[in-house]
């Protein structure tokens, strides 16, 4: 239906001398050239940013147009779904093109917090959940809370989630634009420690995303301007699926939204559990990424755990899940994550992952994003063209 | 039972005298807490406030070791974390809560499904919601 | 290529007892009541909403859900774009309904500002201003400078804002929705005192928009789809432009991205100046009233500012402007302005205006909503349909 | 001239010490104020400090009854405005700065075009530009 051509990213990480600006305008000129577009040649530009005051940018679609003196009066708007933004504007730009509005896109997704005390990065976050009843209660107490009824029903699997953190660590190592660039043992993720603490049992430091400034773009082409470029990825099928926001009105250790995304994605696609090759599923905890792998139907429900352990999810293993290294490990930019997870299938499906390459066919990708606990839930699935 | 507005205000202060009380929709029925004015499900704007028995089962729980400022404050810090819980009352619904009397060290420990009854607990000026286990 | 077949509005001005999500239910619910559909046809929904800490929910979308359990697991998403946002919220339901993705969109713009002091409304809305150049740049300041620049081109016409102040108080209050609700003479409003204090000269405080809550919601259906409705008016055209961010980089005394965009609906539409009966522009400040008339072509440059004045642009004149009462006396809660103004024209196109119906043949309106100083504009021309 | 970054907060430094200094592309020539890391028009990034000749021209202006905090901690109220403006450079860019010597309470007075010297105000802590007529 539509196809990327080219892609940007900036290293995720601390970027303390880099305005937003100088992000959006890093990836998304990065990824013009490496569509070998001229800026002209765009239609629109979408910029998925989440932000609630983490900077003082409170209108950034017009900064697109600064990558560019050529992009002065095309169309830019900002597309926001929490931490599912990136995802939020891949869409409206999908809508864009197939409406036969404009032949080309460039989406940028974008953010900027390793500046803040983690205190206020958290409080920005929480800006996300239903503030008449959820003031209080954080994402790792969420997830925390997940992962506690996880371990009721199919027992104590902390060792399995530190096996998530270690598999993530070692992907990230692999890819220069990661922000970890150091291994973590076992021993380390599985041990509560001075350097390592307890956040919200049984979630550890190592059981949680980075804070992370960084910026990921991708050019989009409609299936006929795509022609005219040699390198490209096709979206497949694309679903999107919504949830209340208050938790009180949804089953909190169910995520029926994220669920829902992947059947429709995978019903429009038309394909079975055993016909994808890689995902990028989002990790904002560990235990994101077990539910994600097991609604996934990777793996069914109580045995995606261990997965890690047996290293089916490695690079190397029967179903890699996050060779970038995750959002837990490459670093989850808020903004930017949705964006830089097609950034990743790009490279893999057309055989561009350099160290974290998967070996054997790689012709068929997933990416899951999800904002807030659930409450909206993208998945994409993409196909290599030859 | 009372005509005070269903809003978060009055529900706390309703926690300070010791009560924990619901919405209830005189259209649906449908129980609601943290109150609601409109109701939810049918959004009928007939509501009743009801005082619930305060019992229920613990459906989700964490210990939290790092939280936020106003519960640092409180004394709850790496070396003594607070445990917080979903509780499913016997009127229905279910509602995040701290949960005291359990080994916040030791959180394994805890049973989902446990009965607890509510508590009134003074934090940082204002009185929250508290449940302990039952017959404690 | 798409057609308004039902709308929603509360009364703009002070809701102290309203959340942010009971603006959206309020005006969400209604407008599926008027279009007469069930909340389960709704394909997709798009909140537009600025925000920047206005209130505390930064992750808007999923509040529509709220407006009927039927809309558990239908997509939503924010579209954000200054006070643009609802019509970057339309822009993206228009490209989702001409994609063929979804056949019926609810959009909701939507706003919470009164509860704010004064001072901290204009700091929010400063966030849509360049930062590294701007951060002490108000609105009023630019829109002064221009109107400064204005009169010494054409001579002080500091009365002629005042009599666009006066028709649009008029207007508002032939409109039971609107903030202002009495009359304000033209002795009052052209000349300083305590109760209209200069802002920035030669802008006084009758001259500038007001500070408003409120919320307006449209239900757009595809073509296709329409044809199930009796009231509906159509998008006959639709553009939207974005220039620059920085100030720096634009010639403050022209809005050239506005210009353009009111030239490429109009091209679109295959319109001569004289076609259109009716228009709601973006008068965030009365200055930007004379600007907008003579961009769309209504009167030459240097001209506009006597319109009022002679009556031409008021209710019975031969080119009524901002019937509702405009963003200045209606009442402008920024993220719900581009929707309302779709209401308003809806209203006129089918005769429903009430006590401010223009009268005569009433068939083409144009809507022209404008972000930041000139950053952003969308332009829609409406025809009824029959 | 300078090897200082091109930031803004290396930008008033400058202005403390009397310097109106501008970034100027080594590359397209292009000269930016305020100053930029890298040059928008050809996104060169070797640029160089100049100091400007500070004459310019009144592109646009207004005066400010009700200003933000900092200039009404200043003493700028609704009794004794100020003028703010945009300021054409003879080195080519505009920029928006504090307007002095001017009838802030005639505003009419002032006239589009007039040339200006650029100064320097303390104004809440820091040294802001201004600009005054020239030859006063
Ligand atoms: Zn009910
Ligand atoms: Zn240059």
């Amino acid at each position: 239906m539509a196809q990327i051509v080219g892609w940007g990213h900036t290293p995720f990480g601390r970027h303390p001398d880099k305005s937003l600006e100088d992000l959006i305008r890093d990836a998304g000129g990065e990824a013009l050239r490496h569509a070998g577009i001229a800026a002209g040649d765009v239609g629109a530009v979408w910029i998925g940013h989440f932000n609630a005051g983490m900077v003082g940018d409170a209108f950034p679609s017009s900064l697109a147009l600064s990558i560019d003196d050529a992009l002065r009066f095309v169309p830019a708007a900002r597309a926001e779904n929490a931490c599912a933004s990136g995802s939020a504007a891949i869409y409206s730009a999908l809508d864009a093109i197939r409406s036969g509005r404009i032949d080309i896109a460039l989406v940028v997704g974008v953010e900027k917090m390793s500046h803040l005390p983690t205190a206020e990065v958290a409080e920005a976050l929480g800006g996300a959940s239903y503030q008449p009843e959820e003031a209080g209660v954080s994402f790792p107490q969420v997830f925390s809370q997940f992962a506690r009824a996880y371990f009721d029903a199919f027992g104590d699997k902390s060792r399995a989630l530190a096996e998530i953190a270690v598999k993530n660590h070692r992907n990230a190592m692999a890819n220069p634009l990661a922000q970890m660039q150091r291994p973590l043992t076992l021993e380390f993720c599985s041990t509560v420690s001075n350097k390592n603490p307890m956040i919200a049992d049984p979630l550890k430091v190592t059981d949680c995303s980075l804070v992370s400034d960084g910026a990921a773009a991708i050019v989009i082409a409609s299936d006929e301007a795509a022609k005219a470029f040699a390198r490209a990825v096709r979206f497949r099928s694309t679903a999107h699926v919504s949830d209340f926001l208050p938790m009180s009105r949804r089953d909190l250790t169910a995520f029926e939204g994220p669920r829902r995304a992947i059947s429709l994605a995978r019903e429009q696609a038309g394909l079975q559990n055993g016909d994808l090759h890689v995902a990028e599923v989002h990790d904002c905890f560990t235990i994101a990424e077990v539910i994600a792998t097991e609604d996934l139907g990777f793996f069914a429900p109580g045995t995606g755990f261990g997965m890690a352990e047996d290293g089916v999810t490695a690079r190397d293993g029967a179903k890699p899940i996050n060779t970038s290294g995750g959002l837990k490990s490459k670093g989850h930019p808020v903004g930017a994550s949705g964006v830089a997870q097609g950034v990743e299938v790009w490279k893999q499906l057309r055989g561009q992952a350099g160290a974290r390459q998967v070996s054997g066919d790689v012709s068929l990708a997933l990416t899951h994003n999800v904002g807030g606990t659930g409450n909206t839930a993208v998945v994409h699935i993409f196909e290599r063209r030859n | 039972m009372s005509d005070r507005p269903f809003t978060a205000a009055a529900f706390d202060q309703f926690l300070s005298e010791g009560k924990l009380m619901a919405s209830r929709c005189l259209t649906c029925g449908a129980v609601h807490l943290p109150p609601r004015a409109i109701c939810p499900t049918c959004f009928g704007e007939s509501l009743e406030w009801i005082e619930t028995m305060g019992r229920g089962a613990l459906a989700a729980y964490t210990a939290i070791a790092i939280g936020p400022a106003a519960m640092q404050a409180a004394g709850y810090t790496r070396e003594n974390p607070y445990v917080s819980g979903l509780v499913t009352l016997e009127e229905g619904p279910t509602i995040s809560a701290l949960i005291l009397g359990v080994d916040a060290r030791h959180p394994e420990s805890i049973r989902i499904g446990q009965p607890l009854v509510a508590g009134y607990e003074p934090i940082g000026g204002r009185t929250v919601l508290a449940f302990r286990p039952a017959g404690t």
